[in-house]
């Protein structure tokens, strides 16, 4: 077993340096400075308190995402449909403070509402490809895609139409609302939210718990990974998907209100800011292990954050962070499949 | 043909399959291959088809030494082989499933393969459609269609691995029938099985392996009790009946019909009481799994009533029948009986513990530790099952079984196990009878059958017997009625029921 | 607790705008780095372009001033980030300026300029700090530019209906709000008047058709795709398609369509090189320049005059692409013909002459009357126009 | 509305699916091998910038194409070493190498930001395309419309009719079989992932080099095409013509939107624009739903007959997938 692992931890470093050469490979041929790139980004992540406090909020988000997925993930589904979820989590947050707003309510209170509102819609929509999954046999890859268009489209519906500000609809998104309704920051002009980042990790938190110390995490494993012997073994299986689902879809939700309440303030159009998709290579290259989740998310955050620099100093395009995320997942990928092929272990 | 193997030797990890076997068979033969379940038939067999490459040894052909390098180099050659679960394309049209594999232009001549089908099957009276699909075929028909192909594809080497598993007793001696005018015709046939009625009355010869090794050879008259020996090292001393004592009642059909996939059961009654051992037999197929799986709740029943312990269970999901002391083993261990990945404590725990939501890893180990012990498995409580020997994986589902437990369900409880463990098996569910659980079990061994059971329910073509006492039951009369004959007997009494 | 930190937080905003109220900005000094936040790639040969080549103006116009620049500002392409805090990495290279150069940064300009009193903020489109506009905020820092595109529009109706000989217009419109049908609308009030008034032509043969894609540019799936709109253009009958949207299906279809033979032509939008492409089919491009605009406002900010205020910059009609002076122009596509090309500056000049065409009487889409017979349109009336005018079709709100 | 306008609505329908039948087909021929490649979405936006690169670059539209099918196939290279050799989940794989082609040509294609090149032109096929609605309709098209048609009937033939095609569809259905046939399953895996692959890569170009000519980056309009490209491959149940068809509904239901817009204001432009997407899910259930258990559990308390007659409806309707898609073929 401690071989095991040392064999492992060199193959994912060689993935690391790879994909650290490969990176660095098409940063060569776009005649982009390899080494400043790099500073920059490192610079651009933690060069100063602000911006380590941006990474902060980016990883918020995209931490829930991650910690939703997990769940999903361990009960075998690839729940792609996750960026709608976000989206619609987003939406119930913004219709529940629209409703509000104008009321008597305490804007604690508002506030409160409007984040459950949020879970609820992610849990709604996300029960939804559920349900297809587990009644209709749709793939949930399928399934998901299809309503990842649908929420993205609904959103933008709302945008424009029914939710648009009277002045001038626009891409800018709904009117912001009032700053009783945001989620209080660290400092006012700060967008870190100290509540929002508490409700991460709790949430990550929580999935660790879940799927390590629990009956219901020890049978979501079975259904993930047998489900017709779990079954037989007494496990109910269609119940625990949907739920995997419904706890997915609350923790998109919740990284939707998030975004509404703690960083934008409003519905924008492209509410959902991929941390779905974001997410789920974060599961991939923490190997589906929830104690990675946190540090492998900050880590991506970090990227995403840092790689503003890229155009601000070197004019380099930044989409050179995903390049680099896609790439890192990419060879962690190969490297298992290098080591299971040497210690003759098929995949699981 | 004439083949020869020259000292195979074939090496799995730590397991030798094949440790130096030297066979020769002459064409016109066809040669019997009679061995225990991981004696090394198959491997042997694998390695003059093409599967695999030996680690040691030659293969001549004709006297002439020949590399074969894949199963398609070896049916260039003139070797195909038919294998258990017939390697071909459920949902292809036959034809298609003809065709493919044969070289040829690039639009192959449908019409003229589906006649040099017909032309072919016409010769041995087989009766098959090429424009059918192939997944509405028996397991039977599809062992023809196997036949017709590789002797199209000119094969004059046929090796059938365990051919009459699966089909009905027409149909075997239509194949058996088939066989020997092969052979007639000068093939080569190699036979193997482990069943020694079918090769002492088909096989000019038979070669008996044991542990990866040639452990002897025979010609007939075969004299059973000496391939027995052959094959097992040993005489084999098999455990005593228990006659059961019936308790209450535990499981009642009323008139029940089901649908399968392609055959309907229709209103079957009858009653299970605590304490009894029922054996399904039949043809894979026939019924019988239909009928265990909805005694779970498993497969919906479309008539009639289910009865567990005097309550009406029609239409009751798995569950509520689990709940009612039901409890279902399936015949595939790994792929639906054990959730791999998990370890051997982890399904202890799965398959008991409710208290609370936290799972108490201390105690977990320890009731996984005592059970294990029970059960005289070999493995640890944090190995995963996967790690598990088939018959430790077996011992593992039945250490898995609740404590009470009315009615026990079980699909080929002892497939591929060695003597040992079956009678280790069979001991420990004997000791649920007596503790009151009544057993309906399928088996497609039917000593196993006679052995174990109290009464005996047969299925063919989703017809089923009445429950036949099983103590005056002979090898003979059972083999008879699973192949369809003999049923006339019963009319009267379904018509009184 | 979090109310009464609600509570702070609003008071602080309150007495900040009170403090500011009056007040002129310190003078920026002698040297001043710029930072300019662009909503779509700084090379998109449109909208975003055309704020970075008028930043490089400025810098090579005013001494000392540099620029840093941040684009692709939205959250589809920067994942988590806000445009707030991108300009704030802005800041950390220096900058003491922040442009934000689209309408839809208006939240995040706003929410920046009242966390960064000191700094000047630009927020170019918007009407934040327009007094007499819906949305008025005081934010002593922040000057709103934009220019009267809706005069660049008028000239590519002229054009459009001077070269169409099906007299069928069509306008590929991106998203349904006010910005856009009062554009949407200057093209065809241009059109008309160049059909009634050059050509003497009956108003009602005149067909203008607006077809909304439902975003500034093609997300498949989910808004319709403009080269299909307008290729739907071409193909039943409307022979200019006069773009609105962000991207140039307009043209690069038009040229399609000529490669089979048809007479087609298109008329671009944004950038003042889109006049370049396809000369073949292309009228010419109504253009933003917002140079001269930024120079200024720069200058006031390095010189102490900086002023909140909202202003809306016509084009200098001694010189409409006047690189210096104007902030919109117009330039002439290859395929305007010598005849509708004199007309044009003839229209140019009319309007250069007090030629107003936003005057009454004008209906709106549904028939109430918008404005009255002689009453010409305020400045709000324009900005804040509710429907599409009479006589054009398509959709005037979004459902 | 003229019919004739209809007709020219229609061809235009036609040359806006040809790069989603391009996609699908690619997609079909990979998945009937047993391999499923989720890269398309960034694998359409590289070969787009790649094949307009290289255009632009060589000033030769035959050249763009060449490199499109060539990235194309090289990310399908990539995929069926991860998941054939390695054993690596054929979704994980491809889905992150959709995202990183994505960023890949974001960030390798800003230098030919808004470039303009070279066009396909439409080639009138003579004669036919004066044939009064047909020749509107399908003869003055450009040239890869014209092979999308010949690629549906190509491919369909391929699959279903030729000997290759047959062993394609055996290795995605039974393997172990295939093998024991002759088949070479790992190999013809590698050939027909990146066949699958390249031809799916062409839909790039016909993008960058035709349809939405030229490369914008992210605001190219493409993003996302690539998704709905796996979505009309699972509508089109791995057949071409079924393929063919969900395309084309695709782009007819995109026209209709717009040419309806201002017939229908009442609707929102964006419902006819999402309408494939629920369309396809429901087609999904359609196809499905046989096999789920409470369809069984309900139809076992209908009467016979009328359960039989659901049955078979059922049974009909069913299309599987091949059943060896997404897992990797070992012998024994």
């Amino acid at each position: 077993m401690r071989e095991g692992s040392l064999s492992r931890a060199a193959l994912r470093a060689a993935a690391i340096v790879l994909a650290l050469l490969l990176a660095t490979l098409v940063m060569l041929a776009a005649h982009a400075p390899p080494l400043a790139a790099y500073a920059n980004i490192v610079l651009g992540a933690v060069g100063s308190w602000d911006v380590a406090a941006n990474v902060l909020v980016a990883w918020v988000p995209l931490l829930l995402a991650t910690a939703g997925l997990l769940i999903t993930f361990t009960a075998g589904l690839w729940n792609i449909g996750i960026e709608g979820q976000i989206t619609l989590g987003a939406v119930f947050t913004t219709w529940m403070l629209r409703g509000l707003q104008a009321s008597s309510v305490p804007p604690a209170l508002i506030l409160a509402c409007a984040v459950v509102a949020g879970m609820v819609g992610g849990a709604l929509w996300a029960m939804l490809a559920g349900a297809l999954k587990t009644f209709g046999g749709v793939n949930e890859i399928f399934g998901g895609l299809g309503l990842n268009f649908v929420a993205s489209a609904l959103n933008l519906w709302l945008i424009f139409g029914p939710w648009k500000r009277p002045g001038v609809a626009s891409m800018s998104g709904t009117v912001p609302f009032p700053p009783a309704l945001w989620m209080v920051t660290v400092t006012p002009q700060s967008r870190l939210s100290i509540s929002a980042l508490v409700i991460a990790l709790l949430g990550i938190g929580l999935v660790y718990g879940m799927l390590r110390g629990t009956h219901f995490g020890l049978r979501l494993k079975a259904v993930g990974r047998n489900e017709k012997a779990a079954y037989l073994l007494g496990v109910p299986t269609w119940q625990h998907m949907m739920f995997s689902f419904a706890l997915c879809g609350i923790f998109a939700g919740l990284a939707g209100a998030i975004q509404v309440t703690s960083v934008y303030h409003r519905l924008i159009p492209s509410i959902s800011s991929g941390y779905g998709y974001l997410g789920l290579m974060v599961a991939m290259l923490a190997n589906f292990n929830a104690a990675l989740a946190a540090p492998v998310a900050l880590f991506f955050a970090a990227l995403n954050v840092g790689s503003i620099q890229l155009p601000i100093v070197l004019r380099q395009d930044s989409s050179l962070a995903g390049v680099l995320q896609g790439t890192l997942v990419l060879f962690v990928l190969l490297a298992q499949g290098v080591r299971q092929k040497l210690t003759g272990k098929g995949a699981t | 043909m004439n083949v020869e193997l020259r000292s195979i030797r074939k090496t799995f990890g730590t397991i030798q399959a094949n440790a130096g076997i030297s066979l020769s068979v002459p064409s016109s033969c066809i040669q019997g291959i009679l061995g225990e379940n991981g004696a090394g038939k198959s491997t042997l067999m694998k390695i003059l088809s093409g599967f695999f490459h030996p680690d040691e040894g030659e293969i001549l052909l004709e006297g002439e030494r020949t590399i074969i390098t894949s199963p398609a180099d070896a049916i260039r050659l003139g070797i195909g082989m038919l294998h258990q679960d017939p390697l071909d394309f459920p949902p292809f049209r036959i034809i298609d499933d003809f065709i493919l594999g044969r070289k040829g232009g690039l639009f192959p001549d449908r019409r003229r393969a589906g006649k040099e089908l017909k032309a072919l099957a016409a010769q041995f009276g087989f009766d098959l459609d090429p424009d059918a699909w192939v997944d509405t075929l028996t397991v039977g028909e599809r062992q023809q269609l196997e036949i017709l192909r590789l002797l199209w594809l000119g094969a004059q080497v046929l090796i059938l691995d365990e051919p009459t598993t699966g089909i009905s007793q027409p149909q075997k001696e239509k194949l058996f029938a088939t066989l020997k005018s092969l052979a007639g015709q000068g093939m080569t046939i190699i036979f193997v099985s482990h069943k020694l009625e079918d090769v002492e009355f088909l096989c000019d010869r038979v070669a008996v392996l044991r542990q990866g090794q040639l452990a002897g050879t025979a010609a007939p008259p075969y004299q059973t009790s000496a391939l027995v020996r052959m094959m097992f090292g040993k005489d084999v001393a098999l455990g005593a009946r228990t006659a059961a004592q019936p308790g209450r009642s535990i499981l009642s059909l009323e008139a029940v019909g089901i649908d399968g996939a392609r055959l309907q059961i229709r209103d079957v009654s009858f009653r299970v009481c605590a304490g009894e051992v029922i054996g399904l037999a039949g043809m894979e197929g026939s019924g019988q799994s239909l009928l265990l799986s909805s005694c779970a709740g498993l497969t919906r029943t479309v008539a009639g009533h289910v009865g567990i312990t005097d309550c009406d269970m029609t239409g009751h999901s798995y569950h509520a029948f689990m709940r009612k002391g039901v409890a279902y083993l399936p015949a595939a261990r790994l792929e639906q009986g054990l959730v791999p990945g998990l370890s051997l404590a982890e399904h202890f725990v799965l398959s008991e513990g409710r208290g609370g939501p936290f799972i108490d890893r201390r105690a977990a180990a320890a009731a996984a530790r005592e059970r294990i012990d029970t059960y005289n498995i070999k493995g640890a409580p944090s190995h995963p099952v996967e790690a598990l020997s088939g018959g430790n994986q077996q011992r593992m589902l039945l250490a898995l079984l609740k404590k009470e437990l009315s009615l026990i369900l079980l699909e080929h409880p002892t497939r591929g196990l060695d003597i040992e463990s079956t009678l280790y098996i069979w001991g420990k569910l004997k000791e649920r009878c007596a503790q009151g659980a009544a057993i309906l079990f399928i088996s497609a061994d039917l000593d196993e059958v006679l052995q174990y059971s109290d009464r005996v329910l047969v299925f063919f073509a989703g017809r089923m017997s009445p429950a036949l006492p099983a103590e005056g039951l002979s090898v003979e009369r059972l083999g008879e009625l699973i192949g369809g004959k003999g049923w006339g007997a019963f009319a009267r009494e379904t018509a009184r029921a | 607790m979090k109310s009464f930190r609600t509570l702070i937080l609003i008071l602080a905003v309150v007495l900040a705008a009170t403090a500011a109220w009056g007040q002129t900005m310190p003078a920026a000094g002698s040297s001043l780095t710029i930072g300019l936040v662009m909503v779509g790639p700084y090379n998109d040969q449109g909208w975003s372009q055309a704020n970075y080549d008028a930043v490089q103006y400025v810098t090579n116009k005013v001494a000392g001033t540099r620029m840093v620049y941040i684009d692709k500002a939205n959250s589809a392409d920067r994942p988590g980030t806000t445009v707030s805090q991108l300009a704030e990495s802005l800041m950390t290279q220096g900058a003491k300026l922040i442009i934000f150069s689209s309408d839809d940064m208006a939240d995040e300009a706003v929410k920046f300029a009242m966390a960064h009193k000191d700094i000047f903020v630009i927020m170019s489109s918007g009407s934040q700090v327009w007094k007499d506009g819906k949305t008025y905020q005081d934010l002593p820092n922040m000057i709103n530019v934009m220019g009267r595109m809706e005069f660049g529009k008028m000239i590519a109706g002229v054009a459009a209906a001077m070269t169409t000989q099906t007299g069928q217009i069509g306008y590929l419109g991106p998203l349904i709000n006010d910005e856009t049908r009062r554009l949407a609308s200057s093209v065809y009030l241009g059109a008309r008047y160049a059909w009634t008034n050059y050509l003497k032509k009956d108003p009602a043969k005149l067909k203008f058709k607006v077809t909304w894609i439902g975003f500034w540019f093609n997300i498949p799936g989910v808004t319709s795709d403009p080269s299909q709109v307008a290729d739907d253009f071409f193909n039943s009958g409307y022979d200019v398609v006069v773009s609105g949207i962000d991207t140039t299906e307009a043209v690069t279809e038009a040229v399609k369509y000529a490669g089979q033979g048809k007479k087609v032509w298109a008329v671009a939008y944004d950038y003042y090189k889109a006049s370049e492409m396809a000369p073949n089919v292309n009228l010419g491009v109504p253009y933003f320049n917002w140079g001269p605009a930024y120079v200024n406002v720069v200058k006031s900010a390095m010189g102490g005059s900086w002023k909140s205020h909202f202003e809306w910059n016509a084009p200098d009609w001694k010189n409409i692409n006047g690189a210096d002076t104007t902030a919109v122009g117009f330039n002439k596509g290859g395929a305007l013909s010598a005849t509708a090309s004199s007309t044009v500056d003839k229209f140019i000049k009319e309007l250069a002459g007090g030629l107003n065409l936003w005057k009454g009487p004008l209906s709106l889409q549904d028939g109430t009357s918008y404005l009255a017979s002689g009453k010409a349109a305020t400045d709000q009336q324009v900005w804040y126009l509710p429907q599409l005018l009479q006589g054009m079709e398509g959709l005037s709100v979004q459902k | 509305m003229s019919l004739d306008v209809i007709l020219v609505g229609l061809a235009g329908v036609l040359t806006s699916a040809a790069p989603l039948l391009f996609g699908a087909i690619g997609e079909t021929i990979s998945e009937r091998a047993g391999v499923t490649n989720l890269s398309m979405n960034g694998k359409i936006l590289l070969c787009a910038m790649g094949g307009f690169a290289a255009t632009l670059a060589t000033g030769s539209i035959v050249l763009g194409f060449l490199a499109g099918a060539f990235i194309g196939g090289l990310v399908a290279l990539v995929l069926a070493f991860a998941s054939i050799t390695l054993r690596q989940s054929q979704v994980a794989v491809g889905f992150v190498l959709t995202l990183l082609c994505r960023d890949l040509s974001y960030f390798l294609g800003n230098p030919i930001m808004g470039a303009t090149g070279p066009r396909l032109s439409t080639l009138r096929i003579p004669l036919l395309a004066d044939i009064p609605g047909l020749g509107v309709l399908l003869f003055r098209q450009d040239i890869m419309t014209y092979l999308s048609f010949l690629l549906i009937v190509g491919v369909w033939i391929f699959i279903f009719r030729t000997r290759p095609g047959l062993l394609l569809r055996g290795i995605g259905e039974r393997p172990s079989a295939a093998y024991v046939r002759g088949a070479n399953v790992n190999r013809l895996r590698y050939l027909y992932t990146i066949v699958g692959g390249a031809i799916a890569g062409l839909a790039g170009p016909i993008y960058s080099l035709s349809v939405k000519a030229g490369w914008k980056g992210t605001i190219s309009g493409l993003d996302g095409m690539g998704w709905i490209v796996l979505a009309i491959t699972i509508f089109g149940g791995w057949n071409p013509f079924r393929a063919a068809f969900g395309a084309y509904l695709f782009s007819f239901l995109q026209w209709l939107g717009l040419v309806l817009q201002p017939a229908l204001p009442g609707i929102p432009s964006q419902v006819l624009q999402v309408a494939p997407f629920p369309l396809m899910i429901l087609t999904l259930l359609f196809v499905n739903i046989g096999n789920a258990e409470w369809v069984e559990r309900s139809l076992a308390r209908l009467p016979e007959r009328g359960r039989k007659r659901v049955v078979k409806i059922l049974r009909a309707l069913n299309v599987k997938p091949p059943s060896a898609l997404g897992t990797p073929f070992e012998k024994e």
